[in-house]
């Protein structure tokens, strides 16, 4: 092949149209750091605006690449509308977050949080679009330290601050097995484009107990940031430590970037017949199995909502592996679910946070009684509460529904057993979630309040923001197919 | 928008205005609920006026009436082939009086909800919201939109007996979700099944419409539910079986079924008055209607092969739940136990594959639609007056209240099948039929219908029983001069909301016909669909 | 003459190690050195496969990313456990359990 | 045709009238206690009833005519009116029974508080009892059977402030509803087999049922197990309402209605409606279940009157007796002669009213000479009375004639119908020969200890000497009053022959058995209409004679032995001993066999109750503790997983990496060493 200097530049050059988004967001990185740096005395909320200015313009790029797809910077980055359908969402799960932090965290100038925060969803945007190693493990890296940071950003206690401590260990941890596991693929195969023909040749080639080895290194990685069984444990942890701003965060968008690659790689590795193909294939079916059991029998139990929360989207992770198991060709229903999956944690955590605001704390037992004094959150969080179990009509029974969909669809070719178990397993769990996800009406509309709790009605941003997100919720799940035509028309 | 989705959504709309009134004006809640529903009445008498008998429907696309069709979601899942699902709705000789029978119980419970004082913004919001769900999944004719209403049912009702119910109000309410839930979404896989195995002739894609899927013709062959040359098997069940055997498990609960029947009587004894009231007179119903447009109609072959156990769990449910009936010293929860064993004639007539059979089995399932209804009004007047339903703390009603003593004797005499009352010719019809399906060699034993007429000598024994203890003797009440006071009689609103049911258990025990005539051609077009399967 | 097995050898000695350091000590500094060791572990790995890949040295480029990012995670990881420190006064991982079930 | 109107509008008006009456009594309530509307309709249903349905069609062509009730799967069934010799005759005897009692009931229940409630009930029962006696459809007939025995259960319990009347109607209301069963059964049954109810299709000559086939319809093989079992069913059916052996607990207890109330329904037309029903669909039988039929009819004849003798409550006697009587009836059909048995039941019918009526004003006046007295005793015990003849000399001739009758005394007409009972079994069993001879010595015995303990009643009441006597002077002891009286000298005058045919001996020339022939196949036996009849007014006649002796001479054998040391007269010596030995037995065996009753067949009614009861509750809890258990454990047990998977999550930052790394090296170590 070539390799003149003029002609890589030249490639270079002409792949940076398909780079302008995460270029903006490199600039806006660089720009939030001065900001925050030297405009934040004088004026609070520069960094904020400087964020979403990024933000925005990311978001027009991102919108005016929308139609054209191919791959730049030698194959590293790839451009297709998985890649940029995943940006969106996570450009626009991003700002709800930025908005988040400055409602809630506007008190002392913390503007370098917004420029962390940028940095996230760069890593992310990276994740989401590559199918190189290289650039999956900075994108994962990316993510991880900006989240680990962001844990820790606003730490005055000792929960957060063992919640930071624990994310960045474990997360270091996990990347650190990853990156062992990569270097063998990469021994293997001597190539770190896990599409590529040579990549997948090396695998076929590889002795099993290596590859399994390598495989299983890999997928803690990967599993780390999607947090399921058994890389779940630290999830309940932080998330119930960090600031509620921040957990909205996690439990939402690095899922995004993770399971966007996670498809890509599951999709090359099983398009053949080998070993390592069937290996991912018994893995997925089995983690996937076991999280959604384990995410929802451990949420059972829980007395904090966040941490409920957290198991509760371990359940969530187990269904996404379901519908990355049975990710064919047309991908519009993963899509579909990780878009009602964002806007219904979003929608909760808000309203876990406009509760907390009220009542200063996020145990189940203090919402008793709340229902009658705030009864549109309460029903709004009720709504969304169904949408979680997957009940119609909600966005989040639509998207169950097409995860089963693609599912039996396979069971059907295949007569796979384990896949009949996964799904009976997947509606199963979704009646045991209605327990827990329950216990919100149960404590609000139920119960009655002993002690009086003095409710400050205001109506904030957030709120509105979360609202708009309830209503999207029962659209959706009326109406799928306006969300799903708009994702289904530019694959044709 | 026809007259069926007028029908169907003018509740959501009485739902909108009670919640845009702000709760200084609470008093108007009750009365629009009242209107909407007085309207939603008129509309289905409207229905069942213009309703042409001689058409049967079940599988017959053209033999629906009222027919609304719109394609509502349109998806491509690329190799997964196209969503199709469509706003689909009609109604047949087997939907049709259920609709009426369950605006005549939304007008009763309204009626019965006249003075609930607490939050009744959300109740009546509520009601009416349950109230859109259950008249859609009685006309919707596309499996998703079914499943749509069938689960929104479960929300309201949920809250209802939640939030208003008794004092383990929490414990019923999730345990009456849970069990329904729990049917439900296995019913969804099976749905989804469904789906891949049938293929709408026209478009060539995958569809949800019910319609197709009772048509052999349309299943692919070698899908999962296909129905010739179907080698699919699931732990070593055929498919088809256990494709029947999970839809039915979700009706059977609603129905309910021993022993799938105990959230009944905790969700009735929990429940307000009102909601009692919509529970027995519609939405046990719902099982049954389902057993009938779902279960036998999509799966005739396996209903011809598994009717004998069918049957059999029908005679022990209604054997079972007299016994219990028999037992209980709480009214209202011997009421509950009643009603499990009266909708086991349902089963036991639908399982009967005997035209006598089916059409006892819908009488059986209005009758005892209203009448339970009735029922549950009568055991709510005595608890709003003292707030006791115990049995045995009552003596002696008879000479207290004869209005109210009065009614409760025709409500009893009614429901124990006291000929001249609806439920006679129901249960008589399904035993007959019962009895018949020797002849017809569906394979029904008769000791089966024996079986059945013990229930009817039970009912009589549990019922009289009661009002033996209740109403006659010397009076003797638990709460003493007290008592003696609340215990005022009948007042007008509750005589006007017995006395329709009460004449109307009399007038279809006088002339069925208003009943058979409407359902006899679908229930003939039934057992044609599945006699070639016998 | 050193072959790639004895790098790989080696590498795993490092990583397993490193593994028992995370797993067993008893101060979370030690934990990080650990964790330092395991991509050190996969760091060298790199670099010898790096030698077979003569066309765009992915091993060796992989190699110099990975130094940095581990660096900057350890970064990361001294700042919040000196956070820490500050509020429990031990960096011992078995004291500090506020987070659990 | 003596009415403008066809027999059919006839008999449809005959049974509305009293609906309309029960309807406005519902209405009015409290406001009309007169009961005039009552009596005004069954007056015009009686009036009808004779001269628009009775006189035109008996002993002509039978009609019919039906119309379109509803139509399931491709059957239709109809609801219609047929009247033939059968029906009209029945239909007359219910008018001309209600009539009188009607009348007498305006006396006897005044005063009552409830009394509008009385009325409407009343009504309401002779609607459907006059419909039950028309039905042209088996489910139609089957609806007015089930409403008689719901008046029935409103009537028993008309004093429902009373225990033992709630308890009594809601027994007879059970024990009825078996029969029901039966009968529900037996219809289905039928329309199983053949797909229609329409008794006419079924059981005319051209029926299914025909004997003789005609060919227009295929006609039923009547030994089929089946229709064995339908029949059986009916018969069943038949049992409860007429309250035939081990079915016939209720009626007793059903004595605690008013008596006018027992007059009418549980002695002269509601319970006669099971042996109605068995003539209706006599073709229906094969010799297998009328064979049943008659020894369950002779067991009830035969029970009935042993515990009729042990009795003093005079209504308990009456209700007894009534079995008894019914039990003949069943004889009647059993032996193929449904005609004797439907004449015993028009003659039954009134007289066992008008001993009824006579007991009811006995009691009135009882009752309101102990209330003056004020005196506190059971007013319906006969050893209380006594001696009141010279009081109530007017019901006291009433009762005799209605005794009589039902002795079967020459001149009365149960002379006539129990004769023909009698004799007809007597040639039936020489026919068939072999043991089937016990069945007529068996009837004989028992007239006579029917002309017995009818004897004994009367004795004690009338004879002898009043027992409180001394307060007779200060208070004076009333003549029934007259609304009381007219009903019952009318329906004394109806319990003689001449009503039913001139000859005053033979039965075959009396008018019903012209009309209702059974035809019969057994040859006639002319000996047998001669020494039965003697035979029977003979035993008659001594056991009243013995009566005589014990009751009222007080020279009661098993109360004052000093006879016994006469040992001079070796006549008396061996009369006593006769009547030591076969008297003492005789009553001796009533008094066990009453205890019997009361304890072995009611018992077994009680013990069932009780055993359904325990078996509910026991249902109960397993429904409660296992069922519902299970479900709430399973529960439990999904929480108990929850709970154990929050093991993990201790909070050891080295145990949660040790856990997910070690479970990576399981999975490595498993994938490799597979």
């Amino acid at each position: 092949m070539n390799v003149s200097i003029p002609h890589i530049l030249d490639q270079i050059i002409a792949s940076v149209p398909l780079f302008k988004p995460e270029l903006v967001l490199i600039i806006g990185f660089i720009v939030c750091i001065f900001t925050a740096l030297f405009f934040e005395k004088r004026w609070k909320n520069s960094t904020f605006i400087a964020c979403m200015v990024t933000l925005a313009f990311s978001l027009y790029y991102l919108i005016d690449q929308m139609p054209n797809t191919g791959t730049g910077f030698s194959g590293m980055w790839l451009v297709d509308p998985l890649s940029t359908y995943a940006r969106l969402v996570i450009i626009c799960s991003t700002l709800i977050i930025a908005i988040f932090l400055q409602q809630r965290h506007s008190k002392k100038n913390n503007g370098d949080v917004y420029s962390i925060l940028l940095a996230a969803t760069l890593g992310m945007h990276v994740l989401s679009s590559t199918s190189n190693w290289l650039m999956a493990f900075i994108g994962i890296e990316m993510v991880s330290i900006a989240s680990y940071i962001l844990v820790g950003y606003f730490s005055q206690n000792k929960v957060q601050s063992e919640a930071a401590m624990k994310y960045v260990l474990f997360g270091s941890v996990c990347a650190a097995v990853m990156l062992y596991g990569l270097s063998l693929v990469y021994g293997l195969t001597g190539n770190l484009d896990f599409q590529s023909a040579m990549h997948l040749q090396g695998l076929m080639d590889a002795p099993k107990a290596i590859i399994t080895l390598a495989l299983l290194f890999i997928f803690v990685g990967i599993g780390f940031k999607l947090s399921f069984v058994p890389f779940h444990v630290w999830s309940p942890d932080v998330y119930q430590g960090a600031p509620t701003a921040i957990t909205a965060f996690l439990s939402t968008i690095p899922k995004v970037g993770a399971i966007v690659l996670f498809a890509r790689l599951y999709q090359s590795w099983t398009s053949t017949a080998f070993y390592f193909s069937e290996l991912s294939t018994w893995f997925i079916i089995g983690v996937a199995i076991v999280t959604m059991l384990i995410g929802n029998l451990a949420a059972l139990r829980q007395q904090d909502v966040k941490r409920m929360m957290a198991y509760s989207s371990i359940g969530h992770t187990g269904l996404l592996l379901m519908a990355v198991f049975a990710y064919q060709d047309a991908f519009s229903y993963l899509l579909f679910y990780i878009v009602a999956y964002v806007v219904m944690n979003l929608a909760s955590f808000i309203f876990i946070d406009q509760i907390e605001q009220q009542t200063g704390s996020t145990s189940l037992l203090s919402y008793a009684g709340l229902g009658k004094k705030m009864p549109l959150l309460f029903t709004a969080f009720t709504l969304v509460a169904v949408s979680l179990i997957g009940i119609p009509p909600t966005v989040g029974f639509v998207a169950k529904l097409m995860v089963f969909t693609s599912t039996f669809s396979f069971f059907q070719s295949s007569g796979d057993t384990g896949v009949l178990v996964m799904l009976i397993v997947g509606a199963l769990t979704s009646v045991i979630s209605l327990f827990f996800y329950f216990k919100i009406p149960l404590y609000a509309f139920l119960r009655d309040t002993d002690q009086p709790v003095a409710v400050k009605k205001q109506i904030s941003v957030l709120l509105c923001i979360a609202y708009t997100l309830t209503i999207l919720v029962i659209l959706f799940g009326i109406f799928p197919n306006w969300l799903m035509a708009y994702l289904s028309t530019s694959f044709s | 928008m026809g007259l069926l989705s007028i029908l169907i959504f003018l509740p959501l709309v009485a739902t909108l205005l009670i919640l845009a009134i702000p709760s200084s004006a609470k008093a108007t809640y009750k009365y629009i609920a009242l209107c909407f529903t007085l309207l939603q009445f008129g509309i289905s008498l409207y229905l069942y006026g213009n309703f042409d008998a001689k058409l049967g429907g079940i599988e017959q696309m053209d033999a629906y009436q009222y027919v609304e069709q719109l394609a509502w979601i349109r998806m491509d899942l690329g190799t997964v082939g196209k969503l199709e699902i469509d706003y689909f709705i009609g109604i047949d000789g087997i939907s049709l009086p259920l609709i009426v029978l369950s605006t005549l119980v939304m007008l009763m419970s309204v009626g019965a909800s006249w003075n609930i004082d607490k939050s009744p913004k959300g109740y009546f919001a509520l009601l009416m919201i349950l109230n859109m769900a259950v008249m859609g999944v009685f006309s919707a004719l596309d499996f998703f939109l079914f499943y749509v209403f069938y689960e929104v049912m479960l929300l309201p009702l949920y809250f209802l007996i939640g939030i208003w119910g008794g004092a383990r109000r929490e414990y019923a309410a999730i345990k009456f979700f849970i069990y329904t839930l729990l049917g439900s979404v296995l019913m969804l896989l099976v749905i989804v099944g469904l789906y891949f195995s049938v293929i709408n002739p026209a478009t060539g894609a995958h569809t949800f419409n019910m319609l197709h899927m009772m048509n052999p013709a349309n299943y692919v062959d070698g899908s999962f539910f296909a129905h010739i040359t179907n080698y699919h098997e699931v732990f070593g069940i055929p498919a088809r079986l256990i494709g029947f055997i999970v839809l039915f498990f979700a009706f059977a609960i609603k129905v309910p079924i021993v022993p799938l029947h105990t959230w009944l009587p905790d969700a009735h004894v929990e429940a307000p008055t009102p909601v009692s009231i919509i529970l027995a007179g519609v939405l046990l119903k719902v099982g049954g209607y389902g057993i009938i447009r779902v279960c036998y109609s999509i799966f005739p072959d396996i209903a011809a092969n598994t009717n004998w156990w069918l049957a059999l769990i029908g005679v022990i449910s209604i054997v079972y739940g007299a016994l219990n009936a028999l037992a209980q010293k709480d009214l209202k929860r011997m009421i509950a136990y009643s009603s499990v064993s009266h909708m086991g004639f349902v089963l036991l007539g639908i399982a009967s594959l005997t035209a006598e059979g089916l059409a006892g089995a819908m009488f059986q399932m209005v009758s005892h639609g209203f009448l339970s209804a009735a029922l549950f009004f009568l055991v709510g007047v005595l608890y709003d007056r003292v707030h006791d339903r115990y049995i045995y703390n009552f003596r002696g009603l008879a000479s207290l209240m004869p209005k109210y003593t009065a009614y409760v004797a025709i409500a009893f005499f009614a429901s124990l099948g006291l000929p001249g009352f609806s439920a006679f010719i129901g249960e008589a019809f399904v035993i007959i039929g019962a009895f018949n399906a020797e002849s017809m060699s569906t394979g029904i034993p008769r000791w089966m219908a024996v079986g059945g007429s013990i229930g009817i000598l039970l009912s009589a024994a549990y019922f009289l029983w009661t009002l033996q203890r209740m109403f006659f003797g010397q009076t003797r009440l638990q709460g003493g001069q007290a008592w003696q006071e609340a215990l005022t009689d009948l007042n007008t609103r509750e005589q006007v909301v017995l006395f329709p049911t009460v004449a109307l258990a009399l007038l279809l025990g006088i002339m069925p016909s208003l009943v058979f005539g409407n359902l006899n051609a679908s229930v003939i077009q039934l057992i044609d669909l599945i006699k070639p399967y016998l | 003459m050193i072959s790639l097995t004895h790098f790989l050898v080696v590498s795993a000695c490092i990583f397993c190690i490193g593994l028992y350091a995370v797993l067993a000590k008893r101060n979370t500094i030690m934990i990080l050195v650990g964790i330092e060791l395991m991509i050190n572990a996969a760091i060298l790995n790199f670099v010898a496969f790096g030698k077979y890949d003569k066309i765009n040295y992915g091993g060796q480029v992989f190699a110099l990313f990975a130094i940095v990012l581990a660096a900057a995670s350890v970064a990361v990881g001294l700042a919040l456990i000196l956070n820490v420190y500050r509020h429990f006064k031990t960096i011992n991982p078995q004291d500090i359990h506020e987070l659990k079930d | 045709m003596l009415l403008p109107i066809s027999p059919i509008i006839a008999s449809i008006l005959v049974m509305l009238f009293p609906l309309v009456a029960s309807v406005l009594q519902a209405m009015l309530g409290k406001k009309a206690i007169s009961g005039n509307m009552a009596l005004i309709a069954i007056l015009g249903s009686t009036i009808i009833s004779l001269f628009g349905v009775f006189l035109p069609v008996w002993n002509s062509t039978s009609l019919q005519q039906k119309w379109e009730w509803f139509t399931i799967g491709d059957h239709t069934l109809h609801v219609g009116i047929l009247v033939n010799n059968l029906t009209a005759l029945m239909q007359l005897v219910v008018c001309v029974i209600a009539l009188p009692v009607h009348i007498y009931s305006r006396a006897y229940m005044k005063g009552d508080s409830g009394i509008h409630r009385y009325w409407m009930y009343l009504s309401l029962f002779c609607f459907a009892m006059l419909g039950l006696t028309v039905s042209l459809n088996l489910l139609q007939l089957y609806i007015f059977w089930e409403l008689v025995g719901f008046a029935s259960y409103l009537l028993i319990g008309f004093w429902f402030t009373k225990e033992t009347a709630a308890q009594a109607n809601k027994k007879a209301f059970l024990i009825n509803r078996i029969g029901d069963l039966g009968f529900l059964i037996g219809i289905a049954l039928v329309y199983a087999h053949c797909g229609t109810l329409d008794l006419a299709t079924l059981f005319n000559q051209t029926g299914f049922f025909k004997d003789i086939d005609i060919g227009l319809i295929s006609s039923i093989d009547k030994n089929a197990t089946w229709v064995t079992f339908a029949g059986l069913a009916f018969f069943l059916g038949a049992m409860a309402k007429s309250a035939q052996f081990p079915l016939h607990v209720w009626l007793p207890d059903a004595m605690e209605g008013p008596t006018s109330v027992s007059s009418l329904i549980h002695a002269a037309t509601m319970v006669a409606a099971g042996v109605f029903l068995l003539c209706t669909v006599f073709p229906l039988f094969n010799e297998t279940v009328l064979l049943i039929i008659v020894i369950i009819g002779t067991l009830t004849a035969l029970s009935g009157a042993l515990f009729a003798l042990g009795q003093y409550d005079i209504k308990k006697v009456l209700a007894f007796s009534t079995i008894s009587q019914l039990g003949f009836m069943m004889v009647g059909v059993g032996i193929g002669a449904w005609d004797a048995a439907m004449f015993h039941l028009t003659t039954h019918a009134f007289f066992k009213c008008l001993l009824f009526l006579c007991a009811g004003a006995l009691i009135h006046e009882m009752t309101h000479w102990k209330a003056k007295a004020q005196l506190d005793f059971d007013p319906k015990d006969l050893r209380h009375m006594g001696g009141l003849r010279r009081f109530m000399p007017k019901t006291f001739i009433c009762m005799v004639i209605a005794s009589l009758s039902l002795a079967g005394f020459p001149s009365t007409s149960g002379y006539l119908s129990k004769d023909s009972i009698v004799i007809t079994a007597y040639e039936w069993a020489s026919h068939l020969g072999g043991a089937y001879v016990l069945i007529p010595i068996l009837l004989i015995i028992i007239s006579i200890l029917t002309a017995f303990y009818i004897g004994r009643l009367i004795l004690k009441v009338f004879f002898g000497s009043f027992k409180y006597r001394s307060h007779i002077k200060t208070i004076k002891f009333h003549e029934a009053p007259k609304a009381m009286l007219i009903p019952m000298v009318f329906l004394a005058a109806a319990s003689l022959f001449p009503l039913f045919g001139l000859s005053l001996a033979d039965y075959h020339s009396s008018w019903i058995m012209q009309t209702l022939d059974a035809n019969t196949i057994y040859p006639t036996q002319a000996q047998a209409h001669l020494f039965i009849p003697a035979l029977l007014t003979g035993g008659a006649i001594l056991g009243w004679l013995v009566g005589w002796s014990w009751y009222v001479k007080k020279k009661y054998p098993l109360s004052e032995n000093n006879r016994l040391v006469h040992f001079a007269n070796k006549q008396g010596y061996l009369n006593e001993f006769n009547e030591s030995i076969f008297v003492k037995g005789t009553l001796e065996l009533s008094r066990i066999l009453y205890i019997f009753d009361q304890y072995m067949v009611d018992g077994i009614t009680k013990f069932f109750s009780w055993f359904v009861r325990g078996l509910s509750a026991a249902v109960y809890w397993f429904d409660k503790y296992i069922v519902d258990g299970l479900v709430n454990s399973f529960a439990q047990a999904t929480y108990y997983i929850g709970h154990l998977v929050r093991h993990v999550q201790n909070g050891q930052l080295q145990g949660y990496l040790g856990f997910a790394l070690t479970i990576v090296i399981l999975g490595i170590l498993y994938l490799i060493i597979t």
